[in-house]
């Protein structure tokens, strides 16, 4: 691409950087002349929906972000949280959908490579990934390579860099045929006193380039990763990216190494547009100008030019800001781990990014206005429409409906997928995949512990993207819960189709509205996050999915609960659950799954009831009483009542409910629910003195069944033999991936 | 009839393989070695009626499975 | 005992492997650079695991052409104890410290999960704190865990009881030839497998069997 | 100088990944494909007074890093 810097820009260089005419306009007033094409490309980068946020920063501005123990809220490259004794979770989750589809290994292994990175770049050592992965159909031509590579990819990266994956979501459904979602998460864990942010200080000092050699990857992939997919997708293919979890790994250990010395006083990581908005954030946040020298910036390619270097996005790259005093002692670090360092800038006091190459200077723009005066749009939106109301229940027998829904790819194992993860590394993993949430040890300390769990449910988004949003929040906040774990904030990555179509941006001004409806009421504040849009192709949208990565506290992993029952003749409480234990069949997976129906609303989301009962449940934990705990959501008590028992080998048999209707029990999602069994003998007080404290808590907490013996018996139907729910519930992944 | 397929990195996709063994071909004092790639190599026998049909069919099972064409290139040669 | 711990860039059980000989044996063990020529003077030497060089080459190969090798293979030599684990067991075969080659999974796939091990030889420095036949739990966790040896060198290893674990039968995870999991070389100082020990020592773990292999090395048992 | 190595397992030496490429070759029905062996090949630039001077220091880099003697064998082809 040896465009010249001076071409002349016309309508279509501008409409194929992804710009309006209007925003071009804007660009033109902003500089107050035309742009040379360097310029164009910087601004592009900087002002696409990806980097900008225009679309969706009014609406994201409107959610809970602060919290007594948030230390840094959205804004920096993740979140942070205090965790006490001078420690802080550092996390935040990002999408890499459009790249996961052109090239699954890749893009999925450089959507983990960059979201370590954004740990890594606060100053926190990774300790914890997930990733929330969505496909389509399981009979689409393309669903089976791309789970292959995209797996493939997560955990080729982490393993190598050496993180233990701890939870996730994988999900199919046809909706995402043309778009798979990628949503990687990582959490790191720093001391409070040693974060590092992107604000650079100073003027006059060295701006230094670390890492991995610049090359033409992904030239122009930020504006792809905004743009949405047309049959031409072949043709917008950039150069892709290759990740290098090796060099990741010595970055890593050469910034740990460096902060540590006091040499950092700014620091960024090249992600989307690499050295374009790691330059600039850096800049603009401290007030400050940026000058670069592109003729020292290291580079693998023959012939790069400005425009080529600017956007680049190789990975494993940082940008810092150094104590000049410090340059060699730094520069000494990064010789020991063989890593590219370069002195490529210094700061300015004059708020001009000025971009120099062969003696020329070709770009000089004003920095502030790079970020700050980026469009920001307020989209038309409409109230997406109700669904069907929910028609006639068809019957089925409530065992053949458990085992289809087992073996169904909604509910399989997902231990073809976890077993390909690293997820013992670093020997601090107390609950890997399979559980309600991945649970690692605060190394260091003799008791703390992290909970994570990735949720949302899209077909409830879909339906009514309000209840959707509370949902997703309320069932993330409930998995940390199920393992004795106080909440402490969450990461949330929006995905939905294109955002100029009203109802698309309805899906995602009602899912905000929701998601910050429920981290009010659940004080579970948003510290970082990531927007995905336009995941369309032809015109057709994926299902809204605002995916929610939480983060919790145990203060006493001794006091933790897990999903498999504990032992045999245990009573199993449903602690939250209505007068009928549950109804609520809109949505289903009993509908969907069994009988390709989706009408009716999905359920609704009583925060104040998820609360209490949450406070309950983790007090049950707290206190030794309680033996075994999972939540209810996908699938209802029969799934959830299957799961405990395929986690430990131990059945159950759940007493009939006279004069109710066994699929609302066993199937309906009613939410708000725990599935909690007691260590305590059944004529124990301690059991009374329970309810007596649930009911003054207004929670009902019926004893609904106990467990022991070889089967699960689920009311009157017929007793299911565990070995058959594990056939059905283990085969599903394995054969569909071997076909 | 024999085929071997070679596939190799288009140019300008990174090859960290490539890199580490370059560095560590330096660890070992060989000096002035430069641009090493990494590629693979398939041999296979594959039933044909001749060369014409075989590079036919190796081509197919390059493009849906040997070679990632986003990425990667790769050529044919048949033998026998 | 004192005991060592080598690291290559790119390795990343490191941490693992310092917190379990520390818990094990009560003293910190010294760090060695792999870029150093020479070792301390101590009776265990340990490679861990993880990708040293992104198991970039073939896994193991580029560290086993590092500096500290040369060093160890003295070591070696001279009876010092030498484990290595997971890509720690891949460089000692590619440093032609312990014979055979570990290939790709049979399945291609990196695989991570609990195996069962049977103890084959239970009559030696690494291995007495467990009987013969004895049937333990450890994790593993890797892409190239596949024990290839030619015919000739796999007779010699099996009737020199140089086989040290199997995986129990129906757990191979790799293809493994002969279910083999871990070997010494033929005096029985230098001992590789593929497992990871080092994360299963607690009861934060879900167990404690990779115990008594550390106690032993470590001279932590009679 | 340019050189290409060519890395071969031994006959006889077990290859997980030919093994399993056959078989996925077989399931996208590619019928009559056998003995699927992998390998790899390494190009690079050599600095070099001629191609045997070349040829004998890629030689030495198969033996000492780039082949597993033990399991691989190779060639070297030297060109420009
Ligand atoms: N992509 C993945 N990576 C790691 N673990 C996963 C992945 N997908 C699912 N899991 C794990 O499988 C289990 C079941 O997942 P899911 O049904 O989504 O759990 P829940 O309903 O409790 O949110 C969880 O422990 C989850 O962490
Ligand atoms: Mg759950």
């Amino acid at each position: 691409m040896s465009i010249p810097n001076d071409i002349q820009i016309t309508a279509d260089i501008v409409a194929n950087h992804g710009l309006s005419s209007d925003e071009y306009e804007k660009i033109k007033q902003l500089i107050g002349r035309e742009p040379n094409f360097t310029e164009l490309g910087i601004f592009s980068a900087m002002w696409n929906e990806h980097c900008s946020y225009k679309s969706s920063k009014k609406w994201l501005k409107t959610l809970p972000t602060t919290g007594t123990r948030v230390i840094q809220g959205p804004g920096e490259n993740a979140g942070v949280v205090d965790i006490g004794d001078g420690q802080a979770v550092v996390f935040k989750m990002e999408s890499h959908n459009h790249p996961s589809f052109i090239e699954p290994y890749q893009g999925a292994a450089t959507g983990v490579g960059g979201i370590l990175r954004d740990i890594f770049t606060m100053g926190a050592r990774p300790i914890a990934a997930m990733n929330a992965l969505r496909f389509g159909a399981p009979d689409h031509e393309k669903t089976r390579h791309l789970v292959s590579g995209v797996v493939a990819g997560v955990g080729g990266y982490g393993n190598s860099f050496g993180v233990p994956t701890v939870g996730g979501e994988v999900e199919f459904d046809a909706r995402y045929n043309g778009n798979i979602l990628v949503n990687a998460f990582a959490a790191g864990l720093a001391d409070t006193n040693a974060i590092f942010y992107s604000k650079a200080e100073g003027v006059g000092l060295p701006v230094v380039y670390l890492g991995a050699k610049t090359g033409r990857d992904g030239v122009g992939g930020a504006t792809m990763a905004s743009a949405e997919f047309g049959d031409d997708i072949e043709e917008k293919r950039p150069t892709v990216q290759v990740g290098d979890p090796f060099t990741e790994k010595r970055l890593l250990e050469a910034c740990l190494e460096l902060m540590a010395t006091g040499a950092v006083i700014a620091i960024q990581d090249m992600g989307a547009a690499g050295l374009t908005c790691s330059a600039v954030e850096m800049g603009a946040k401290g007030g400050l100008g940026i000058e670069l020298d592109l003729d020292k910036v290291p580079v693998r390619e023959e012939a790069m030019t400005p425009y080529e270097m600017m956007l680049s996005e190789s990975q494993e790259r940082m940008l810092m800001v150094l104590s000049p005093d410090k340059e060699a002692e730094a520069r000494a670090v990064f010789e020991k781990w063989e890593l590219d360092f370069a002195t490529v800038g210094r700061t300015t006091d004059d708020l001009r990014f000025r971009i120099l190459w062969h003696g020329d200077e070709v770009a000089n723009l004003p920095i502030r206005e790079l970020g700050d005066e980026a469009p920001e749009y307020d989209r038309e939106w409409v109230t997406p429409p109700a669904p069907a109301p929910l028609g006639d229940i068809p019957r089925m027998d409530v065992g053949e409906a458990v085992l289809k829904l087992l073996s169904s790819h909604r509910f399989a194992s997902r231990r073809w997928v976890y077993e390909q993860y690293d997820t013992l590394i670093g020997g601090n993993s107390l609950q890997t995949p399979g559980g309600d949430a991945g649970v690692v040890r605060v190394a260091g300390h003799p008791t703390k512990a992290l909970a994570f769990s990735a949720d949302v449910t899209p077909r409830y988004c879909e339906a009514d993207p309000f209840e959707g949003g509370k949902q997703a929040v309320a069932e993330c906040w409930r998995n940390l819960t199920s393992t004795g774990a106080d909440p402490l904030a969450a990461t949330d990555n929006l995905n939905f189709g294109n955002p100029q179509r009203p109802e698309i941006m309805g899906q995602l001004v009602k899912a905000i509205e929701g998601i910050g409806e429920a981290c009010r009421e659940l004080e579970f504040p948003i510290v970082s996050g990531n927007v995905s849009l336009y995941n369309e192709t032809n015109g057709r949208a994926i299902l809204p999915t605002p995916t929610i990565g939480g983060v919790g506290l145990l203060p006493d992993h001794a006091n933790m609960a897990r999903i498999g029952f504990a032992a045999k003749n245990q009573p199993i409480l449903l602690v939250g659950a209505p007068a009928a234990w549950g109804k609520h069949l809109g949505q289903s997976a009993y509908m969907k799954d069994l009988f390709e129906r989706s009408e009716g609303a999905p359920p609704p989301v009583d925060l104040q009831h998820e609360r209490r009962t949450g406070d309950f449940v983790r007090s049950l934990i707290r206190s030794g009483m309680a033996s075994a705990v999972h939540d209810l959501s996908d699938g209802g008590l029969a799934i959830g009542l299957a799961e405990m028992a395929l986690a430990s080998g131990i059945g159950a048999e759940i007493t009939a409910l006279e004069g109710c209707d066994p699929v609302e029990v066993f199937f309906g999602e009613d939410q708000g629910r725990y599935l909690v069994t007691l260590s305590v003998d059944p004529q124990d007080e301690a059991l009374d003195k329970l309810w007596q404290d649930a009911e003054e808590a207004g929670i009902f907490a019926p004893w609904i069944g106990t467990t022991g013996g070889t089967d699960l018996t689920l009311g009157a139907a017929a007793p299911l033999a565990i070995e058959d729910l594990r056939h059905s519930h283990e085969e599903w992944f394995p054969r569909f991936m071997s076909n | 009839m024999k085929a071997r397929v070679v596939v190799t990195l288009k140019p300008g996709v990174l090859d960290p393989q490539g890199q580490a063994i370059e560095g560590s071909l330096g660890g070992l004092g060989f000096t002035g070695v430069s641009a090493v790639r990494q590629g693979k190599i398939f041999d296979l026998e594959v039933d044909a009626t001749d060369a014409e049909d075989a590079r036919s069919k190796v081509d197919s099972m390059c493009t849906r499975l040997l070679a990632n064409t986003v990425i990667e290139n790769y050529s044919v040669e048949i033998s026998e | 005992m004192k005991s060592a711990v080598v690291v290559f860039p790119g390795l990343n059980r490191d941490r693992d492997m310092l917190a379990a000989l520390e818990s094990i044996g009560g003293i910190p063990p010294v760090t060695v650079w792999h870029k150093e020529t020479g070792l301390p003077d101590v009776d265990l030497v340990v490679i861990p695991g993880g990708f040293s060089y992104g198991d970039y080459l073939r896994a193991g190969a580029i560290a086993a052409r590092s500096p500290i090798m040369q060093a160890i293979r003295e070591k070696a030599d001279q009876g010092t104890r030498v484990l290595g684990v997971c890509n720690g067991f891949q460089i000692l075969t590619e440093a032609g410290l312990l014979p055979g080659v570990l290939m790709r999974n049979a399945s291609l796939r990196f695989v991570c999960k609990t195996v069962r091990l049977k103890v084959e030889n239970a009559d030696t420095a690494f291995t007495r704190g467990y009987s013969a036949g004895q049937i333990i739990d450890c994790p593993v966790a890797h892409h190239d865990g596949n024990y290839f040896a030619d015919s000739d060198t796999l007779d010699r290893v099996e009737g020199n009881g140089q086989v040290a674990f199997r995986y129990a039968e129906g757990t191979n995870p790799n293809g493994s030839l002969n279910d083999i999991a871990g070997v010494f070389n033929e005096a029985k100082n230098v001992l590789g497998l593929m497992p990871h020990p080092e994360n299963l020592i607690e009861a934060a773990h879900g167990g404690s069997d990779g115990r008594a292999l550390f106690a032993a090395a470590l001279d932590q048992v009679a």
